[in-house]
C-alpha cells in the first residue's frame, strides 16, 4: 500500500472516531461557525471538542510546519485530508483571519522569534485576528493610508482610523498597516504592526450594512502604544508583505460560495413552478443553464490552477482572475435565487423567509466585489500583469 | 401623439417633484423604517398628496378625478420612485382606481371613487398567491352561497395590505388554475369575519400583506363587473399597473445614476476623481443609454394606455421588462461604483436596490415580461 | 380640413399616380438601390422615372428650400410624406451621401454661390459624392488627419492617401477634409474641399472586406490642383464642419436596419423548428425577446429624440446615444440571425443562400459600430458632453 | 486526474504547433480559398499529418493508434484552432475514427482503422439534416430489402464531404423523427449508386457539403454495430467530438485574443498606444478570464472521455457552450478593437470570426448545449 493509501485510511478512522456527530453538517452561517478567541463561546461541547481535537493533531492548519503547532502535513496529505473530511460531512473546526491571511503571511516574512510567539495560538484558535488595511476615504487606493506610527524609542505611537476592519468589535488582535515614514514614497513609508485590540486607545464601532448586519467596524487608534518587538520584518517594508497577504484574501474570498450545497439549478426546482419535469419559465431556465456553465467552467479553473500551481510555478496572478469571476458569478447567483423565488424571495423579517435569509445573502453578496480589491482593481492587475498591457 | 409631455404635464411633473423632495424622501422613508412605523407612511403628507390632486390622476372627471390619465400617473411615480416616496399612492390611487373605474358599476363608482380620491379610502387588489405573479393561475376560490359568496384561500404580495380599508379581491367562480375564464373580482371590506390580514416586512421598508380568506361571507353586491369574466379587464388594469410601476423603477435608477454620477465626480482616488476612469465613463454611458431606452418605452405605453390602443400589452411588457432590467443594471452598478460606502446603511443606493427588485417582481419580472412579449408576438 | 390634411391627401394622390409598380417594393440589396451620378446604369425605366418624378418635385430632398431644388417642405409635412411614402411601400427614389451627408453642412455652412453650384445638382442626382475623411492609421483619432493642401494662390495643391472612402470608385466628387495649416493646433489646421474625382492625380483602390465585398476604398491625391474657389467656408474652420456633418453620418447610421421588413421573431418562426405555436429552443426564444425588447426602446427613443427636437432643442449629444446603441443592435440582430438559421446562415455560395446573404450581412453589420464614429467614441462624448464626467 | 498536461502530453503541443505554424496557417488557408482549391486542403501537408502521428489520437493501439485520446485529440484541436489548419483530420481522424474505433465489430476496424491513420481514407460522419444539430430529429430512412437496405433522404452541414472516400450515414431503420431509438449507422462507399455528393461553400472556406440519398443499395455488411440502437454510442461520440471542437474554439479564442493583444499594444491613436485606454484593458481583462475558464472546462471534459466518465455528456455541454460563447465574444472583441482593419480581408480576424461561427453551429451551438445541460441536469 502507498504511503498515501495508509495516511488516508489512517486519517478516515481518526476522523471517524474523533469527528462529534453533531459537527457532520454544514454550518447555518457565519454564526454557527466556531472562530476562537479569547472571549468566544463556544455554541456546543461538541464544538470545543472539535476544536481541540483537531487542533492538538494541528490539523487547524494542516501544511503549517510542526515546530508551530501545524500539521506538518504535504500538499497530497492535505487533499486527502480535505476530502475525508468532505465525505462525513465535518465542519471546518475554526474559522480564522488567522488563518487564512496571518499566518501564511508570517510564515513567509516574521522573525523566528515572532513565529514562536503568534503562530502556535492561531493554530489553537485561541488568539482571534482582525485585518487593518482600509481606511475611510482610501477604497481601492490602499496604499493612500494615513494611519501614522511614530517611534518613539521602545514603542511606536498609533494614531488613526481604520475602516471595514472585519469582527474588529470581537477579535482580541489586529494585524494593521501604518505609515511609519511620511517623506517617503506612498508605497515605501509603511509598515506591518500587530497590537492588541485591548491596548489603550483602541475603540471599534460597529457600520451597519444594507442587509441589515453589522460584521465590520470602523477602528480608531488615539495614542496607542505598540511595542517595538510587534513589528513585522523591517520598518517601510509594510506593503510587500501586506500585498503577499491580500493575495491569498482574494482566493479566500473567490471561494466564498463555492461550497454551496446546492446549485440554483435544484434549488429552482424546488422552489419554482414547473411543468413536464422542466421549469415553467423557460427564460429563467436558460438564465440558470448559462449561470451554471460558467460556475462549472469556474470549478474547473478553480482546480486547474491549484494543480498547475502543484506542478510548479505560485498562484499570482490568477489569483485575480479567480477572484474577479468568483465573486462576479456568487452575485449573480444570488440575484438569480431572487429571481427563483420572487417576492418570497425579498421578505426581510418572519419565519417564512427564514428571517430574510435569500434577500439578506443577496445584499451581502454585493460586497465580494468590493472587498479584498475591487473587480476594477483585479482588471487592472490583470490587464497589466498578465497581459503587459502598457498604463497611460 | 409626439412622445414627450406637454406643457400641463410638464407642471404636474414640476409639482410632484417639489413636493414629493420636501416632504417624501428616501430620509423619510428611513425613518419610518427606524421608528418601526405601524402604518408605514405619514398620515399627514398622504392627506397633502390627495389635496394636491396626485390621488385624482386616472379616476374619471365625474367621480372626482384630474383626467390626467395614465400619463399623469406616470409622472408622478416617476417622481415618487426618484424619493423613494413610501405611501398607499400606488396601490390605492393608480391600481384600485383604475380597476374601479374602468369595472365597476356607476353606483360602485358613484360610492367607491371619491374616499379614494381623498385618500379616505385606502383600496388595494390581491392578485397574487406565491412568489410570481400569475393571474391565470389563481386558485382562490369563491363559493356560490344562497344570498352571494364565501371566499377561501391565500393572497400575498398585497400592497399595503394592513392599512387598508378595502380590498378588490381576484377570486375563482369556476374553471381551475391556469384558465383564464372563471375569475371574478370582490370588494371585500376590512374587517369582515374570517378575513385575516397580515402584514409581511419586506426587503424595501414598505407596507406588504398577506390575506387568508377562511370562508368570507359577502352578498352579490359586492362583485365588481361581472362573473367569470374578470381576466379581460384585469389585464387591462395590471397592464397599467406595469407601465406605472415600470415609471417607478425609472425614477429609482434616475436618482441612483445620478447620485452615482455625483459620486464619480466627488470621489478621489490614486490622486484623481474616479470619474475620470474611461471603464467606468463607459459603463456609465452604456447605463445613461439604456435608462433613455426604458424612458421611451415608458411613456409610449403611458401613452397607448390613454389611447386605449390594442398595442397595449405588447407595449406594457415591453416597457416593464427593460424597466427592470435598467433598474437592476443601475442598482447594481450603483453600489459597484460606490464601493464600500455604497455596502453601508447610512448610503442611499440600498434602499434603492431593495424597492427597485420588488418593483421589479411586482406585476410580473423580466422573466414573465420578457416570456409575455413573445407570445404575444407569436414566436 | 386642416391644410396638413390637405397636403396628406394631395400627397397621396400624386403619389398613387406617380409611383410606378415596381418601385413599390423594398430594395433587395445596396446594388438595387438608385446611387445616381455621371455613370450611374439604372437598373430600370422605372427607377430612372421615379427618381426624376421624385426630383422635380424636390421630394428627393424634402426640406431643403426650394431655392435650391429642394421640396421646401416643413416637418410636419415632410413626415406626412414619409408615412405616405411607407404606405405604399414606395422606395427612397436616390441614396444619396450628398443627401445625407454634405447637403446639411452645406445649407449651413457654405456661401449661397456655392449652395447654388452644388445643392441642385445633389437633389437631382446627378452628381454622386463620397467622403474623404478617414485616413491610414487615424482610426478614431480623425483629426490626426495629414493630408496636405498647400496654398498655391488660385489653388490648392492636394497630397495625401484617404481610406474607408465609401464607393470612391464609383463616385464623382469627393468632399474632403484636408489639412491647410501644420503649425495650427491640431484641430484648427484642418480645411474643407470639394473636389471631382475625375481631377489629374486622383485614383482610387477598392478594399475587399470580411463580407466579400468592397464598398470601400483607398483614395490616392497625387498633385491634385483644386481651384480656391471649390474651399467650404474659411480655410482652418474645416473641423467645425466636419464635425456637424458627423452628427448627421451617426444619426443615418444608427437608423440602418431600423426598416428591417420582418423582426428577427417573425423570421425565426418561418427558419427554426417550432413546437405549439413556440420557437422550439426557448434559449434563442428568450434571446429574441430580449433583443426586441431593447429595439422597440431604441425606436421609441429614435421617435422621442425626434419629438423633442421638433419641441425645441438641437439633435446634439442625443445622436452618440442613438449611434451607439443602434448599431450595438443591429450587430446583435445579425448574430441572432445566425442562431435563427444555424449552419444555413453560414453558407456563403450558393442559390440556397442567396449567394450567403445572411452571413454577408452579418460581417456588413460588425462596421456599424466602427464606422461614422466607433462606440468606444460615442461612449467617450456621452460621458463627457452629457454626463459631465471628468478628464483625465 | 490533475488538470494539466502531462509530459508527454506537452510534448505532443509542442509538435502539433510546431508543425501547424510551419505547414497549415492562415495564410495557407488563405491561399487555397483565393485559388478555389478543389480539394480545400494540401494533399502533401495532409500526408506529413499522418506521417506525425496526428491521425493516430483516438484510435486503439491494436489498430495503429498511439493511445493518446481525447486529451491528445483536444490538444491538436486547440493548435489547428490557432493555425484555422486547412484539413479532413476534426472529419476523420478524430469523430469518425472514434465512432468506428467505440462501435464497429473487429473485422470491421481491421479494415477501416488502419487507412484513417494513414490518412489513405478519408471518412466522415453525414448526422445533421438542417441548420441545427438534432441527432434524434433525424428523418433519412433505411428501408429493409432482401439483401440488405435502401437508404433516402438527405445530409447537410457534412465535413469534408466532397474529399471523403466513405461516409457513416445516421439514418432511421424505425421510429419517426424525434425518436431515440430507431437509429442505425451506415458505411457508404463514394460512387456508390443513388449517392449524389455536392460541395457547399461555406464562410469558412473549409470543406462542406450536402449527401443527397436517392435509395442507396447496400447489404447488412454496411451496418455499423447494431440496427436501431445508434443513438447511445453516436451521442457518446459526438460528446467526444463536441468538445475537440471546443478545444479548436479554443484555439481560435485564444490566437484571435493574442492578434488583438499585440494590436492594443502597437497601434497607436490620439498620441498612445490604444491598449492604454482602461475601457479596452478591462474588457481585455474579463475576455482573458473567460478564455481561462473555457480552457478549464475542456481539459475537464477531454480527461473524462478518456475516462469514460459518466459526467461526460454534462461536462461535454458546459465545455462546448462556454466555448461557443467565448469565441462569439473573442472575435466581436477583436474586430471592434481592430476597428477598421478588423473588417478588412487581408486581417486574419475575419477568418478566426468565419471559422469559429462554423465550429460553434458544428454539433450543437451555445442555445443546444445550454439546453441539453439544463435537460441533463433535470430543471
Amino acid at each position: 500500500m502507498s504511503d498515501h493509501e495508509t495516511f488516508r485510511q489512517e486519517t478516515r478512522a481518526w476522523l471517524e472516531g474523533n469527528c462529534p456527530q453533531s459537527m457532520r453538517s454544514p454550518i447555518l452561517g457565519e454564526d454557527d461557525a466556531c472562530w476562537g478567541g479569547r472571549g468566544f463561546v463556544f455554541k456546543s461541547d461538541d464544538q470545543k471538542l472539535w476544536l481541540e481535537r483537531m487542533a492538538s493533531r494541528g490539523w487547524t492548519t494542516p501544511t503549517w510546519p510542526t515546530a508551530y503547532g501545524g500539521g506538518g502535513l504535504n500538499k497530497t496529505e492535505a487533499k486527502i485530508l480535505k476530502e475525508e473530511m468532505r465525505k462525513i460531512k465535518a465542519r471546518n473546526p475554526l474559522n480564522s483571519f488567522g488563518i487564512s491571511m496571518l499566518g501564511p503571511m508570517l510564515l513567509k516574512y516574521a522573525s523566528e522569534e515572532m513565529k514562536q510567539q503568534y503562530l502556535p495560538d492561531i493554530v489553537q484558535g485561541k488568539i482571534r485576528w482582525c485585518q487593518g488595511y482600509s481606511e475611510p476615504g482610501a477604497g481601492s487606493d490602499l496604499a493612500s493610508l494615513q494611519t501614522k506610527a511614530e517611534d518613539k524609542g521602545d514603542h511606536y505611537l498609533v494614531n488613526g482610523q481604520k475602516v471595514w476592519t472585519s469582527y474588529a468589535d470581537k477579535a482580541d488582535w489586529i494585524f494593521c498597516l501604518v505609515r511609519t515614514d511620511f517623506d517617503a514614497a506612498k508605497h515605501l513609508g509603511i509598515s506591518f504592526l500587530l497590537f492588541d485590540m485591548a491596548s489603550e486607545g483602541v475603540s471599534t464601532k460597529p457600520i451597519k450594512l444594507i442587509s441589515g448586519n453589522s460584521p465590520f467596524c470602523e477602528t480608531f487608534m488615539d495614542d496607542v502604544k505598540v511595542p517595538k518587538g510587534q513589528l513585522v520584518g523591517e520598518a517601510g517594508q509594510g506593503w510587500t508583505y501586506a500585498k503577499y497577504l491580500l493575495t491569498h484574501e482574494r482566493e479566500m474570498i473567490s471561494e466564498m460560495g463555492s461550497g454551496a450545497a446546492k446549485s440554483v439549478g435544484e434549488i429552482a426546482m424546488e422552489l419554482s413552478p414547473t411543468s413536464e419535469g422542466r421549469l415553467r419559465d423557460p427564460i429563467l431556465r436558460g438564465q440558470i443553464a448559462a449561470h451554471e456553465i460558467d460556475y462549472a467552467s469556474f470549478v474547473a479553473t478553480v482546480e486547474r490552477v491549484r494543480d498547475e500551481a502543484k506542478a510548479g510555478g505560485g498562484v499570482g496572478a490568477a489569483s485575480s482572475t479567480l477572484k474577479y469571476y468568483g465573486t462576479e458569478l456568487n452575485k449573480d447567483r444570488s440575484e438569480l435565487m431572487l429571481k427563483v423565488g420572487g417576492s418570497d424571495a425579498l421578505e426581510w423579517e418572519g419565519q417564512y423567509s427564514g428571517e430574510g435569509k435569500v434577500a439578506r445573502t443577496w445584499l451581502r453578496t454585493k460586497a465580494n466585489s468590493i472587498e479584498g480589491g475591487t473587480s476594477e482593481v483585479q482588471l487592472n492587475i490583470i490587464s497589466k500583469r498578465i497581459l503587459g498591457l502598457p498604463s497611460s | 401623439m409626439a412622445l414627450v409631455l406637454n406643457e400641463e404635464q410638464q407642471l404636474l411633473k414640476d409639482s410632484a417633484a417639489g413636493f414629493l423632495a420636501e416632504k417624501a424622501t428616501v430620509e423619510h422613508l428611513r425613518a419610518l423604517r427606524d421608528s418601526r412605523s405601524e402604518t408605514g407612511y405619514d398620515a399627514d403628507v398622504w392627506a397633502e398628496t390627495a389635496e394636491m390632486g396626485f390621488t385624482a390622476m386616472v379616476v374619471d372627471e365625474a367621480y372626482g378625478g384630474v383626467g390626467f390619465g395614465m400619463v399623469g400617473a406616470g409622472v408622478v411615480a416617476e417622481e415618487m420612485g426618484k424619493n423613494l416616496s413610501a405611501s398607499p399612492w400606488f396601490a390605492s390611487s393608480v391600481v384600485a382606481a383604475d380597476l374601479i373605474n374602468s369595472m365597476a358599476s356607476d353606483t360602485q363608482k358613484e360610492a367607491l371613487l371619491g374616499p379614494i380620491v381623498e385618500g379616505s379610502n385606502i383600496v388595494t387588489l390581491a392578485v397574487d398567491e406565491g412568489g410570481h405573479h400569475d393571474p391565470e393561475g389563481i386558485s382562490a376560490r369563491a363559493e356560490k352561497t344562497d344570498g352571494g359568496y364565501k371566499l377561501y384561500g391565500l393572497k400575498s404580495f398585497v400592497p399595503d395590505a394592513h392599512v387598508a380599508t378595502q380590498y378588490l379581491v381576484v377570486a375563482r367562480t369556476s374553471g381551475s388554475a391556469g384558465d383564464k375564464s372563471g375569475l371574478t373580482v370582490f370588494l371585500l371590506d376590512r374587517g369582515t369575519q374570517g378575513l385575516i390580514v397580515d402584514q409581511s416586512i419586506m426587503a424595501d421598508s414598505r407596507n406588504w400583506g398577506r390575506l387568508t380568506m377562511e370562508g368570507v361571507a359577502v352578498t352579490s353586491d359586492a362583485i365588481i363587473g361581472s362573473v367569470d369574466d374578470a381576466f379581460t379587464p384585469l389585464d387591462k388594469t395590471l397592464d397599467k399597473a406595469r407601465v406605472v410601476i415600470a415609471a417607478e423603477l425609472l425614477g429609482i435608477s434616475r436618482a441612483c445614476f445620478a447620485d452615482t454620477m455625483e459620486y464619480l465626480k466627488d470621489r478621489k482616488q490614486f490622486g484623481v476623481a474616479i470619474g475620470t476612469f474611461q471603464a467606468l465613463q463607459h459603463r456609465a454611458a452604456h447605463l445613461f443609454s439604456d435608462i433613455e431606452l426604458a424612458h421611451s418605452s415608458i411613456i409610449k405605453a403611458l401613452q397607448a394606455a390613454d389611447a386605449d390602443s390594442p398595442a397595449l400589452a405588447t407595449l406594457a411588457s415591453v416597457a416593464k421588462a427593460k424597466a427592470c432590467q435598467v433598474a437592476e443594471l443601475a442598482t447594481n452598478e450603483a453600489v459597484q461604483m460606490f464601493g464600500g460606502i455604497g455596502m453601508t446603511d447610512e448610503c442611499n443606493v440600498g434602499f434603492y436596490m431593495k424597492r427597485a427588485r420588488i418593483a421589479q417582481a411586482l406585476y410580473g419580472d423580466y422573466n414573465f415580461h420578457a416570456g409575455r412579449y413573445a407570445d404575444l408576438r407569436g414566436f
